[in-house]
C-alpha cells in the first residue's frame, strides 16, 4: 500500500517504455518488506517520499527541491551535491537527500560483482535510487542525508577502491566512448587515455582551483559518440594521417549486395532504401568529393580527404581507419549560459597518443592552457568564454603552436588585425616635428 | 535506525584516510573477449534492432543485446541486471552514454535466449523493463537531466517528459526506418546540465518569468553580492527595501526585462525562487549533430518557442516531436540527419512540413552572432 | 615640358592598362596650351602640381592631403568635400583642392551633348579631372577652390537643370544597375525607381538628419551587378513569385550545343571547356535540385526554386524570369568599419514596385526604418548597428511586417528568448507569500 | 585669372536659388534603341570579349562595345569620349559600375568601324585609351577609391595599385577563360569609402601605427572632445601634455595597443598623423562575391596579412595576386567563384595552391563572430 497516492505518476507506468514509477514503487515496495534485513541508516520510506514530492509537482507544475548548502567530504571540494525538500513535514523522508557523484569506469564496463557491492551500499546508507549515469558520465548515488557522506565515502576507498567523481570548479569526471575495447573505428586506445587523465589530475578533479568547470571528453573517432565536440573543454578525437585502407575485393561485395555486406553495418535495415547504390550513397556524399569508383576500383585521393568516416561507416568491411592514428585537440565547448553555446575549435590536429611517454605530449597542451585559464579566466568563466575574450590567437601563443589554416573554417573577414608593436618596423614612437618637416600642419 | 559507523572518525577525519585512487580500472572489467581483442576488432553488423555482432581480426566474435531503459535507476534495478548478465553474461555488462545497458555474449547460440529473457521482463505496470533497440537509424535512449526529481531550478520534469516522448517514439527505438539516427535529448532549464544544444532534436525546460523577491528574508539567507554577481546579464542591483511593517531592509531589485529566466540567482539566494506554473514549459530545439560525418558538427535550433508543462504526458510536446520524426522519415535523404535535411530543404520548408508555427521568438536576438542567422541572401522559398 | 619631375609616376605610363599618369599629363598639357581660350578660373597648372604632388606621395610613401574644413554649398549639408595639400608652397596650384559630388543620372546613360557642358564647366571652373564615377556613383568633380563652389552649383542649378550628390550624414546619392533598360534579367525599372526615390528624398540627401550616412542601391535581379547586397543601408533586389519560363525548343538547342545558342549567353568563350553539359552545367549546380531534364524536357520545381539566376544565366534564350515581378528589400549593409561589416538582411522577401501609386509600397517600408533610426540611432551608428544592437525582432516591429522563416537562414541557436511581460500568463508580478504556502524557505 | 561670376551674390545666396532639383531624367540620355525596347529585351550574347549584344522581342538589337579605364579622368579624356560617341553612337555612350565605357551601335555593320577605332587610340606613354574586354568569365575594371590623388587617410595609392594590377591582369581583361568573373576592388584605408568586402580579390591599403601627437597644437586645431569620440575602439583619452620648454597643454593620449590605425581620429583632428612609410602598405581579401547566382553572397577573407608598398608598382602585390588569379583559373570548375572554389578545396587547400603564408593576423580576434570562423570540426586536410 502506497504511502501516498499519485494519480499523475500512476498514468506514467503505462506504455511501452521502461517507467521510472514502477521502478520507484518497486523500490519502495522492497524497502517497505526489507526481506535482506538491511539496517537502513537513511528513512526506510525516502522512496515513498521521493514518490510523493515528484508528485506534488506534477500538481503544481513546479519543483519542491532547495538548492542544499555546502556539504561534502572531508578534504574534497565537490563530488557531492546538498539537496533538501520545501515540504519536509510532509514528505520528512526526503527532507535531506544528497547525491553522490562517483567516478564511472573508462567505457562503462562493469562487473556484477561490482555493481551488487554498490547497490548494497547504497540500500544500506542511501536511498537506493541512482542515476546509470548522469550527464558528465559519473554513477550518481541519489539521495542520502549529510552523515552518511563520510561513511559512503569511506567504503568506497577502504573496501571497493573507488573515488568520487567531480563537481563545482574543479576537472569534471572525464569520460570516453568505449573505443579500441570493442570499436574498429577506434584511433586511439580511449580507456586508456582517460583512465590515465583522471589519475593524473585528481588533485585538479577533487579540489577546486580552477575559474569554473573543466571537462575532458574523449572520442575514439570523428563519429563523436561521446559528444566530446559539443561538450567539453578540451575533446580529444581520434583521427590519422595516412591513407584509408580499401578491401577491394570487399568494396565489390557492397556493390554487388551481397548479403553478407550490409551497407552501413546493417543501420538501415528498417527503411526500404533499394540495393546499394556506391555512386549516391557513398561517391557522391563525400563531403570532399575525392573518391572514384571505376572499373570495379575505388580510389581514394586521400590528400583531399577530411576524414568524415562516412565511406568508412558504410562499408566498414572494406575500409579501414588508417595506421598512423592520433588524436586531434579541440578547445573551448560548453552549453549556451552564460554567453552563447561552444563547440570545440581546433587547436592541434593532430598529436601523438603515446602511453609509453605517458602522453607527454597531450598533458604538455592541457597544462598550458590550464595555466593561462587559471591566470586569466574570470570567475565562473569557462574556457571557451575565455578563448573568445582573448582571441584564439592567444590560445596558440600560450600553447606554443603555430598558427595554420586548418586552424580556421575561413580566414577572418574583416581586416580590424591589431599589429603587436614589435611586429611593424620602426616601432610606433615617431618624431612629429621629423615627420612636419615633409607635412605642413 | 542505529547509525553504524564505518570506523570514520569525524573529529580525526585523516585517520586511515585515503584519497585520491580515481576510478577502478577498466581492465578488471571488460568481458574476456573483448580483453583478448581490444585494439583489433576487423568490423561490425547490426543483425536486427538493438543486436550487433562485432567481428574481430581473431575470428573471434561478439554479440551485444542493447537495451533501453530510464537512467533514473533502482538498485532493485540493477540487480535485477545482475541477474541477466550472471546468468547470460558470466557477469560482464556496460552502459552507453545515452544510459542504454549492454549486454554481450561471446557466442552466436548465446543470443536467443538472452533476448528473450530480456524481452520477457515487464513492471508491474506494464512497461517493459529491457526493450531490445536503440540502433542504426532510429532512436534511441534520450539523454537527460534531474528535474523534479532531484533539481532546484528545473523548469519541467526530465523523466517524466522523457516516458512520455520515448512512448510515443517507441517504434523507432525498435526500428531502423529512418534516414539516419536520430538523438533526442533532455534537459530541464536552460543551464543545461545535460548539453543538448548539438541534438537532432532537444526538450528544454524554460522559465518565463523573473524571480519573485522575498525581501523579508532575502538579507538573511543569503550573501547579496553573490546574488548579484550570479546574473550573467546584470539584471540585479542591491536596494533597500520597505516592507509591509515598514521596517527596511537591505535586499535587490531586478530589472525583469533584462532577465533571462537561468535561476542562477536562485542557486545562489534561496529567496528569489522563479519557478511558476503557468511561466514554466517547454521549448524544443531541433537540427543539431555531433558526428563530423559528411557535414560538420552543428547546434541544435529553437523550433517551438514555448509549451505550457502538461502533465503527466505533455500532449502538444511529443505531438509537434511526433510531426517532426515523422516529416524527417518522409522528407530526407538515406543517411541525411535532420539538420541537413532541415538545410537542404530550407528551414522555411522545414517548418511547413513539421507544421510548426515560426514566431518572432525564433530569430535570434543574443549578441553579435544573431546577424550569422538572419538571412543575407535573395535565396530564399516562398 | 613638366612643372615637376615624376620619374616614379613616369613609370606608371608603360603597360598596356590606361595610364592616369598618361591621361593627367595630356590633361596638363592641354591647359598649359589652353587652345580654347579658357579664363581658368583655378590655377591653370593645377594638374602639373597635383602631378608634383603625388609623385612626392610615391617618394615618400604617405600622402599630402589634408582634411577640409567645412566647405559646401549654402543650405546644403553635402555634395562637397573639401580638400587641401599640406605642402601649399611647393604645389600652390593645389592648395585649395575641393572635391564636388553630381549627382548621375539612373542607369549612367549620357548624351556627349551634356558630357561636353560638364567639361566646359569643369575647365572653366575646376581641374578638369574628374572620376567618372565615384564609388557611390556620383559624377566627382575633383579640384576646385571655395569661391568657386557656389558658381559651379549656380550653373548646374540654372542651366544644366542638374543638382548634386549627397555626402556626410545624408542620403547618399542612391545607385541602380541599368535594369530593364539593356537588361532581360531585370524585374522591375531600376531606372524609374531610383529617379524617383533620389527626387522623393531631395530633403534627405541635401540635409543632414540622419544619424549617419544612408545608402539606397537598386539591382534588378539576384545576381547583383550594382553590389546592393553589401554596399547600401537598403537593397532593393528584383524577383518574382511565379515559374521560371521556358522555351523547351531552346533548351534543345543549348544541349545539342547549336552555335547560336553559346552557354551563359558566351561568357565562357575564351575557356577550354568542352561541349556544353546541361546535367553537368546546370541540373547538378542547382542549388536546391530543383531541376530535372528528362526525355529532353526540362522541368522546375518552381516551389523549390531560391530563383538563383543560374540555369536563367547559363540558358537565356531559353529561361526567362517569370511573370510576377517585383523586388525584395535587405537591410543594414556596410563596410567593416565601426562595428564589422554587415550585408543586407532579408526584410521584405517580395513588394511591389508600382510607379502607378508613387511606390507607396516601398516608401513605407523607408519612411517606418527612418523614423525608428532617426529616433533610436547613435551618432554615427549605421542602420546595420542599430538592428544589431536593438535586435531584428525590432526592425520587425518597426515596420509592422510579421515575422516568417524566410527572414532567418535558420532559427536562434540559443534559447534566451526575452519575453514579454504580456505574453506570458499571469504577467510577471507575483505574491511570494501564496508562493511561500507551497514552498518553505 | 580674373574672377567672373554666374549672377550669384553670396550676400544674397536665396535669390534665385534653384535647389532639390535632383538629377537629369535619364529618359533624357537613353539612346533611341534603348528607349524603344525598355523592359522588352528578350536575350543577349556575349561576341568575344567586351562584345555583347542585346536581342529584343521586337527584333532590334544593339550591340555595345565596353571598354576600361582610369576612374580618374580628364576632361579632355571626356572629351574624346565624346568624339567617339558623335562618331559612332549618335552621341549616347553610358558608365557601368566598375567604371568602363560603354559604346552602343543599333546595327552590327557598325560594330567593326568602332572597335577599330577605339583600339587604335593610345596615349603619348604607350598604354590603351580604350581597350575593350572586361565581360563574361574574365576580370574587369578594378572598382576603387582615391588614394594619394585625393584622400587624407590612405594607406597606399589607389590609381597606381590599380594601374599596376590591372597591367598584370591585362590578358584576363581581353580574355574569358577564368571559370567564372573575378571580380577585384581597391580601397586605400580601411573605412573602405568603396566597400571592397565582397570581393573576389580586394586591395586594401592598411596602417599599421597609432596616430602621432602633435601636442604643442592639438588643442589649437582640434576639438579634443570629437578626436576622443572619434575612436572606435575607446582607445583615445584627454590628457595633460608637457612640452619641451615646460609649458602644460591640454591634448590626448592614445592607448597603441588598442589602436586599429583606422584614421577616424585623424579625420576629426589634424593633429594626430597616423601615415607613415613602413608602417603602411596593404593587406589582400580573397573569396568574396555579391551575386546570388548558386551560392549565397559572402565576405572577402584575409589572406595576406601585409605586404609593404612598394612603389611605383608593388611587384610583391601584383605578385600575389597573380598566383591566386592563375591557381583559381587551373583549380576552379566552370562556374565556380573564387570564394566557392576555396571553400570547396578547403582554406588550408586555397593557401598551399596560392603559395601564400598562413600567419596567426589572419585568425579573427574581432568580436564574437570570430568564434564562427575556427573550426569546429574534425574536417579538414593535412
Amino acid at each position: 500500500m502506497a504511502k501516498h497516492e499519485t494519480p499523475f505518476l500512476d498514468q506514467l507506468e503505462s506504455g511501452p517504455w521502461p517507467s521510472f514509477v514502477s521502478d520507484l514503487k518497486q523500490q519502495a515496495e522492497v524497502r517497505a518488506k526489507n526481506e535482506k534485513g538491511v539496517e537502513f541508516q537513511i528513512p526506510q520510506d525516502c522512496v515513498d517520499d521521493l514518490l510523493g514530492i515528484v508528485e506534488l509537482s506534477y500538481k503544481h507544475g513546479r519543483t519542491h527541491w532547495k538548492h542544499g548548502g555546502i556539504v561534502g567530504v572531508f578534504g574534497y571540494g565537490g563530488g557531492v551535491i546538498g539537496r533538501y525538500c520545501d515540504q519536509p513535514q510532509a514528505f520528512p523522508g526526503v527532507e535531506h537527500f544528497h547525491t553522490m557523484r562517483v567516478n564511472q569506469p573508462a567505457g562503462k564496463y562493469y562487473t556484477t560483482d561490482y555493481l551488487r557491492k554498490l547497490t548494497d551500499l547504497w540500500d544500506f546508507r542511501g536511498s537506493g535510487v541512482t542515476n546509470m549515469h548522469g550527464a558528465t558520465g559519473d554513477i550518481i548515488l541519489l539521495g542520502t542525508t549529510t552523515p552518511q557522506l563520510e561513511e559512503v565515502f569511506w567504503t568506497l576507498t577502504h573496501d571497493y577502491n573507488q573515488d568520487l567523481g567531480g563537481s563545482g570548479s574543479n576537472l569534471r569526471t572525464p569520460a570516453d566512448c568505449l573505443g579500441q575495447s570493442r570499436c574498429e573505428y577506434a584511433c586511439y586506445d580511449t580507456n586508456a587515455l582517460v583512465h590515465f587523465l583522471t589519475n593524473e589530475y585528481q588533485d585538479e578533479l577533487h579540489r577546486p582551483a580552477f575559474p569554473y568547470k573543466f571537462k575532458f571528453k574523449l572520442d575514439g573517432c570523428p563519429n563523436c559518440c561521446v559528444a566530446s565536440i559539443a561538450r567539453s573543454d578540451m575533446s580529444f578525437i581520434g583521427t590519422w594521417k595516412d591513407d584509408i585502407r580499401i578491401d577491394q575485393d570487399a568494396v565489390n561485395k557492397y556493390v554487388e549486395n551481397d548479403a553478407a555486406y550490409p551497407a552501413n553495418a546493417g543501420a538501415h535495415k528498417g527503411g526500404d532504401w533499394g540495393p546499394f547504390d556506391i555512386e549516391k550513397e557513398v561517391i557522391a556524399l563525400c563531403p570532399t568529393g575525392c573518391m572514384k569508383f571505376e572499373n570495379k576500383k575505388l580510389a581514394i585521393d586521400n590528400a583531399n580527404c577530411t576524414r568524415c568516416m562516412h565511406c568508412i561507416n558504410v562499408m566498414p568491411k572494406a575500409l579501414k581507419i588508417g595506421k598512423e592514428t592520433g588524436c586531434s585537440i579541440l578547445c573551448g565547448a560548453k552549453a549556451p549560459i552564460l554567453d552563447g553555446a561552444q563547440m570545440g575549435s581546433l587547436l592541434v590536429p593532430f598529436i601523438e597518443v603515446n602511453p609509453d611517454n605517458d602522453y607527454e605530449a597531450i598533458t604538455e597542451v592541457i597544462e598550458n592552457i590550464w595555466d593561462w585559464w587559471m591566470e586569466e579566466g574570470k570567475n565562473r568563466e569557462r574556457l571557451g568564454e575565455l578563448i573568445m575574450r582573448q582571441g584564439f590567437q592567444k590560445l596558440l601563443e600560450v600553447t606554443g603552436i603555430e598558427a595554420m589554416p586548418q586552424h580556421v573554417q575561413y580566414p577572418r573577414t574583416n581586416p580590424y588585425i591589431f599589429w603587436k608593436e614589435d611586429e611593424v618596423t620602426g616601432g610606433w614612437e615617431r618624431d612629429v616635428e621629423e615627420y612636419r618637416k615633409h607635412h605642413q600642419r | 535506525m542505529a547509525f553504524i559507523s564505518t570506523g570514520y572518525d569525524p573529529k580525526k577525519p585523516m585517520e586511515n584516510r585515503i584519497t585520491d585512487i580515481g576510478p577502478r580500472d577498466y581492465n578488471e572489467f571488460y568481458p574476456p573477449v573483448i580483453a583478448k581483442n581490444k585494439g583489433k576488432w576487423s568490423h561490425h553488423e547490426i543483425l536486427e534492432p538493438g543486436v550487433l555482432v562485432h567481428v574481430a581480426d581473431s575470428g573471434d566474435e561478439v554479440y551485444t543485446v542493447r537495451v533501453g531503459g530510464a537512467r533514473l535507476m533502482s538498485t532493485t534495478h540493477i540487480n535485477e541486471i545482475c541477474e541477466i548478465a550472471d546468468k547470460h553474461c558470466d557477469g560482464h555488462l556496460r552502459f552507453t552514454t545515452r544510459n542504454n545497458v549492454e549486454f554481450m555474449v561471446d557466442s552466436k547460440d548465446k543470443l536467443e535466449p538472452l533476448k528473450n529473457d530480456l524481452a520477457s521482463r515487464k513492471f508491474d505496470g506494464g512497461s517493459f523493463k529491457f526493450p531490445i533497440g536503440g540502433t542504426g537509424a532510429g532512436i534511441t535512449n534520450i539523454v537527460h537531466t534531474q528535474g523534479w526529481i532531484h533539481c532546484h531550478t528545473p523548469a519541467t520534469d526530465a523523466s517524466g517528459t522523457v516516458k512520455a516522448s520515448m512512448d510515443a517514439l517507441f517504434a523507432d527505438f525498435q526500428d531502423m526506418r529512418l534516414p539516419a539516427h536520430l538523438r533526442v535529448s533532455m534537459a530541464c532549464c536552460l543551464n543545461m546540465c545535460g548539453a543538448v544544444h548539438c541534438s537532432d532534436i532537444a526538450i528544454l525546460g524554460y522559465h518565463r518569468k523573473p524571480p519573485m523577491l522575498d525581501h523579508e528574508y532575502l538579507d538573511k539567507v543569503c550573501e547579496i553580492p553573490l546574488a548579484v554577481s550570479a546574473c550573467p546579464t546584470a539584471a540585479i542591483k542591491p536596494s533597500k527595501q520597505t516592507l509591509a511593517d515598514g521596517t527596511e531592509v537591505k535586499s535587490v531589485s531586478v530589472k525583469n526585462e533584462r532577465c533571462m529566466y537561468c535561476g542562477n540567482c536562485y542557486t545562489m539566494c534561496p529567496s528569489m525562487p522563479l519557478a511558476d506554473t503557468e511561466g514554466d514549459g517547454i521549448v524544443l530545439m531541433a537540427g543539431g549533430k555531433v558526428s563530423n560525418r559528411i557535414s560538420d558538427p552543428k547546434f541544435s535550433k529553437v523550433v517551438v518557442g514555448f509549451l505550457p508543462n502538461e502533465m503527466p504526458r505533455w500532449p502538444s510536446m511529443t505531438a509537434a516531436i511526433t510531426r517532426m520524426v515523422e516529416a524527417y522519415a518522409k522528407g530526407a535523404n538515406k543517411y541525411e540527419r535532420l539538420g541537413d535535411w532541415a538545410e537542404r530543404i530550407g528551414w522555411e520548408k522545414f517548418f511547413e512540413a513539421c507544421e510548426l508555427e515560426f514566431t518572432h521568438h525564433l530569430i535570434d536576438d543574443f549578441r553579435q552572432q544573431a546577424y550569422m542567422s538572419w538571412r543575407q541572401s535573395t535565396q530564399f522559398k516562398f
